[in-house]
């Protein structure tokens, strides 16, 4: 198949690209879309390594684990997007600080 | 002439990166879900250009019914919750440009390394094992993808469950912080008119979910694809106030919820009966008991993705469904 | 060259050329109410014209229902996303 | 007929490229959303044209599945607030 | 390959699902007397379990098994030698102590707190179960995946906007850490077409893509062990949590990261890194130590001291890469598990004395009063352990690393041994000076009353700090066990 090329080196670029909105920028949202292209790009390498030509079937065991990686990745999605939530509601931010102070909450078990 | 696939696939990886650059560096919340909607569309069609249509299913159900409610409705929280601004100066400063340069030097960096790895890597990629194959063809349930999720690597997808699970049960735990109770995203006047679209959508979307959830054993589709679906029409529900937020999960709920990794863990603990090992399938019955664990798996996908939409601990049917202007 | 070829060809430049006008549309036209009306009409005819040559070539009556309902679909979808848009945005501009 | 299908999808594809720039321009979320609708029904119209290109009938469950989902975004949209801080 | 005998194989089956299976039950039947009593009763039942398959393996030596009957490279393999056996058995023992103490300690008031605390452990506990015997590197990444995000659920079940932010960075950190690990997985696969370790390791695949598909794994994992660069995390996340899940994440969580590096880079990787890649990891190590250390020395909470120096205590782990030898084999696995003891005893001490004082700010550890004293005598022993002074499984763990490191001439790694235990005395007893100081006669606060503590609260961890002092004493005994299945570059 002709795809290969191509898509295989769109998948390590898209991964740099997920990676500077992680680390790059500070809002939380897109951090997390930036997570997110990090792990559509694996994703697309794993499909990109599963293709086998026209006349061989597909190499099923990256797909497999795509579609594992998919759900997953939508669960941790909906979890952050909670704890994002709470997280502005509580301090009214969208960005973690970076201040280096010691933490001063109480654990639960007081 | 030149061939038309290439060409293709080129813009089909141009489009992927601009998107994808367009959607980290946006400067509004709303315009980068917007785009990385899109983003999930185009690597729909990339799926459906590299052979497998099954994660262009799931793509397709997860980016479009899942994600993208679950980023708007963030946007929404975003915009409506108050917030508690917390006294402590501003939040943090801008990134000194030491910084700055600092991260574009490592993302260029690993892209380009990544970039040649990959290709390279693409290119001379080995061949499936022949033990891989005959084991995949000489299986009782058809489709090689099934296969491999339900049984060659049953464990990984009994951990994805437990995943699922325990997505919820974090949320759980955050809705638990007593000072905050309340804090569900609610419809606020829906239209008639997209209450009547998901009231004729409801049988349409039932049986494409259970038509895809039964040929899952011979052909693209299965639990998975069929879960997200259901769980699509579960956000639909939830977005027209069809489905009510509720502050405790019932039984029947919680059932639900445990369904398919209690019945994957048991058949794993039961499959010791007759086999020597955890997890091995009896031979008469491979198809059957496969049917039986991916109906489960269904059932919980779908109540906890509308669970981990709607942000509650628990949801009811609405007596009657919100009628709005 | 036979029959069905030629209709299909035809069929699906024509879907085509209203998605090119859709997308003009989308580009050029002034304002937010206009081009939502632009938009809808213009994709989901372009959708059934496409719609309609791929049934002409796959050539089966299934297939050609599976097309036929893929359409009604998008229509159905369309028309209420257009009206639940278009309200807002005049909400929007009514502020 | 393949490589006349495969052609329309690229059509399409340069089509959805172009189409983008009123997406990141906006002004207007209602712009960016309609954009999205835009896309969607695009995106379908790919698929099926892919799937009949490629001979892989499971492709038009998936335009399938986009179509009954595209109402989601739409609804879920409207659901914001009507002013938007940051655009 | 043969096939282990069936009861093995049921044991095996019940340290990776019991838990599991047991955190659904109570999750269906959330009963308080069945909430409370299951975990305890599972726990008890899974230590017997492991007494059974240590006994096996001593017979049989390492076992592998395949989880639906399918070998390698078909499906999943699971594999047990004895460094993943001492952390099961660390888990084992780690985990009743926290069941009990959780009877008492996670807040009753809360709605959804206890029960919801003890589902994700449970689930967190199969996860750790499964991720010391996993073998086949998707399978880690899931596992990878599972204990993270219960992790994090077991962090924010503590209020209020420190620990949601806490949880926040935990989960930004963990989510980057599993992207890099699947995508080192990733370039594995396109290499070779395997996910099992197994195979990997009788294949011959030397070259760049191994490397950097190696670099990416160890950051994907330093990253949710929080290895000296990428730590920042763990402070705050490990001191805010409730003490007892602070206890589970700095004794297994984190250390199951720097576990699976170990695994990595002495087993399917062995001879894939040159020389100074091995040395520069134990640089970071000893970077970890200093820092954490020093950070350590300078809190004025207790639970982040603790929290720091799991930081430090960590990087110990990463000297066994340069050094490579049996003794470094063994006084790793022996720091490793007097470590976790040690750890887990001050975590849930620590908890006490919340419980007690109402705060664990150092200065109210010097109350005088004398419902405090027992606790600080679990915080002694363990920090004794800590420290690696003597007869404690620390000392000996220590022992070895500073023989090994002289025996293959790198002396320098002796010295950052030793250094660190001094840097660990250090803070040790700095917090056991204020413990063991009277109250300041004029000191203005007013003294509220120190709250009695149940004894569910304080045996736990004092059982731990001696089991961590008794494992001083466990030496010569445990070294055939310990000898059960080592990787191949260390040689015999």
């Amino acid at each position: 198949m002709t795809a290969v090329v191509p898509l295989a080196a769109t998948a390590g670029l898209l991964f740099a690209i997920g990676l500077y909105g992680m680390i790059g920028r500070t809002g939380l949202i897109h951090r997390l879309l930036g997570a997110n292209i990090m792990a559509s790009a694996i994703f697309l390498f794993l499909v990109v390594l599963s293709t086998r030509g026209i006349e061989a079937s597909a190499d099923p065991v990256p797909q497999a684990m795509v579609l594992t990686g998919i759900v997953i990745s939508v669960c941790i999605t909906a979890f952050a997007l909670g704890l994002i939530r709470y997280l502005r509601v509580m301090t009214g931010e969208d960005e973690l600080r970076r201040s280096t102070r010691d933490a001063d909450g109480q654990s639960a078990d007081d | 002439m030149i061939p038309l696939s290439p060409v293709f696939d080129v813009l089909l990886g141009l489009g992927l990166l601009w998107l994808a650059w367009r959607v980290v560096a946006s400067r509004g919340r709303f315009t980068a879900v917007v785009l990385f909607m899109v983003f999930g569309l185009v690597m729909a069609i990339a799926w459906a250009r590299l052979g497998a249509p099954d994660l262009a299913l799931a793509e397709a159900a997860i980016s479009a019914g899942i994600t993208g409610a679950l980023l708007l409705n963030a946007c929404k929280a975003a915009y409506a919750d108050p917030g508690h601004p917390q006294p402590g100066g501003p939040a943090t400063p801008p990134p000194s440009s030491a910084r700055r340069w600092l991260v574009y030097a490592i993302c260029g960096g690993l892209g380009t390394a990544l970039a040649a790895t990959m290709a390279w890597l693409a290119l001379g990629r080995p061949d499936v094992a022949p033990e891989l194959r005959d084991a995949v063809s000489g299986h009782a349930v058809d489709n090689p993808v099934t296969v491999i999720l339900l049984d060659l690597r049953g464990y990984d997808t009994l951990l994805e469950m437990a995943v699922l699970l325990m997505a919820f049960l974090g949320l759980r735990i955050l809705m638990g912080h007593r000072d905050l109770a309340g804090l569900h995203p609610l419809p606020e006047g829906v239209p008639s008119m997209a209450d009547s679209l998901v009231a004729m959508a409801t049988p349409i979307l039932l049986i494409t979910a259970l038509y895809l959830f039964w040929t899952g054993t011979e052909a693209p589709g299965g639990a998975f694809q069929a879960g997200a679906l259901l769980g699509a029409l579960g956000v639909m529900y939830r977005l027209t106030g069809r489905i009510e937020p509720l502050d405790h999960t019932p039984a029947a709920l919680r059932l639900g919820l445990i369904l398919g990794l209690g019945v994957f863990a048991g058949f794993a603990c039961l499959s010791l009966i007759w086999s020597d090992w955890p997890l091995s399938y009896p031979a008469m019955a491979t198809a059957g008991v496969a049917l039986t664990i991916e109906l489960a798996m269904m059932i919980s996908i779908a109540v906890t993705l509308t669970l981990l939409f709607s942000g509650s601990a628990g949801i009811r049917l609405a007596r009657a469904p919100v009628q709005g202007p | 060259m036979s029959i069905s070829t030629v209709l299909t060809i035809a069929l699906v430049v024509a879907g085509c050329a209203f998605f090119l006008a859709g997308t003009v549309g989308l580009l050029r036209f002034p304002d937010t109410h206009s081009r939502l009306h632009a938009l809808t009409k213009a994709d989901n005819l372009g959708l059934g014209f496409i719609c309609a040559g791929l049934a002409v070539h796959g050539g089966s009556v299934t297939g050609a229902l599976e097309l036929a309902f893929v359409w009604a679909l998008a229509m159905m979808a369309a028309t209420v996303s257009a009206f639940l848009i278009a309200r807002w945005a005049d909400w929007t501009s009514d502020q | 007929m393949d490589s006349f299908l495969m052609g329309a999808a690229l059509f399409l594809l340069v089509n959805l490229g172009v189409g983008l720039t009123r997406l990141y321009r906006g002004p207007e979320p209602a712009d960016r959303v309609q954009a999205l609708l835009l896309f969607t029904t695009t995106t379908v119209a790919m698929l099926l044209l892919l799937a009949h290109a490629e001979g892989s009938p499971a492709l038009i469950h998936v335009a399938l599945v986009f179509v009954m989902l595209a109402a989601i975004a739409s609804i879920a949209f409207v659901q914001l607030p009507h002013r938007i801080p940051e655009e | 390959m043969t096939d282990p005998p069936p009861l093995v194989m049921a044991g095996h089956t019940a340290l990776l699902l019991g838990p599991l299976i047991c955190g659904l039950l109570v999750y269906l039947l959330p009963w308080p007397r069945f909430r409370d009593a299951a975990p305890i009763v599972l726990s008890a039942g899974l230590l017997v379990v492991l007494w059974y398959l240590s006994g096996e393996m001593l017979g049989t030596g390492p076992v592998t098994l395949a989880l639906g009957g399918h070998f390698a490279p078909l499906g999943i393999e699971l594999h047990v030698d004895a460094l993943a056996l001492a952390m099961l058995w660390l888990t084992g023992l780690v985990g009743l102590a926290v069941n009990v103490h959780i009877t008492a300690s996670v807040n009753l008031t809360e709605r959804f707190g206890p029960e919801g605390f003890r589902i994700l452990w449970l689930v967190l506990w199969s996860a750790l179960n499964a991720l010391f015997v996993a073998a086949d590197l998707f399978n880690i990444y899931v596992l990878l995946e599972l204990s993270a995000i219960t992790a994090i659920a077991l962090v924010a079940v503590s209020r209020g906007p420190e620990a949601v932010a806490a949880a926040t960075r935990y989960l930004f950190f963990a989510l980057a850490g599993s992207l890099f690990f699947l995508l080192g997985v990733a370039l594995v696969y396109a290499k070779t077409g395997l996910l099992a370790l197994r195979g990997l390791e009788s294949l011959q695949w030397h070259g760049p893509a191994s490397v950097f598909a190696l670099g990416l794994m160890t950051l994907g994992l330093a990253m949710k062990a929080a290895l000296f660069p990428v730590h920042a995390w763990l402070p705050r996340a490990h001191a805010i949590a409730p003490s007892a899940a602070s206890a589970l994440l700095s004794a297994l969580v984190a250390k199951a990261g720097v576990y699976l590096v170990i695994r990595l880079w002495s087993g399917p990787f062995d001879g894939h890194w040159p020389e100074f890649l091995g040395q520069s990891m134990a640089v970071l190590g000893a970077a970890g130590i200093a820092y954490g250390s020093i950070q350590a020395i300078r809190q004025s909470r207790l639970k982040l001291v603790i929290a720091y120096s799991t930081v430090a205590q960590l990087g110990y782990l990463l000297l066994v890469l340069p050094l490579a030898s049996v003794l470094a084999w063994h006084g790793v696995i022996y720091h490793a598990l007097s470590h976790g003891l040690a750890k887990a005893a001050l975590f849930l001490a620590a908890g006490n004395v919340i419980f007690m004082v109402g705060n664990d700010r150092l200065e109210s550890l010097s109350r005088g009063d004398h419902r405090l004293a027992g606790n600080a005598m679990v915080m002694a022993l363990a920090g004794v352990s800590l420290a690696g002074l003597p007869p404690s499984g620390g000392f000996i763990g220590k022992w070895w690393l500073i023989n090994a490191a002289l025996e293959s001439g790198q002396w320098w790694w002796a010295l950052v041994v030793g250094g660190g235990g001094l840097l660990t005395a250090a803070y040790v007893f700095r917090v056991l000076r204020y413990a063991m100081a009277e109250p300041h006669p004029d000191d203005g606060r007013p003294d509220l009353p120190v709250k009695r503590l149940p004894r569910r609260m304080f045996w736990p961890p004092m059982l731990l700090a001696l089991g961590a002092i008794a494992l001083g004493f466990a030496g010569q005994w445990l070294v055939p066990i310990l000898a059960l299945g080592r990787p191949g570059n260390i040689a015999g």
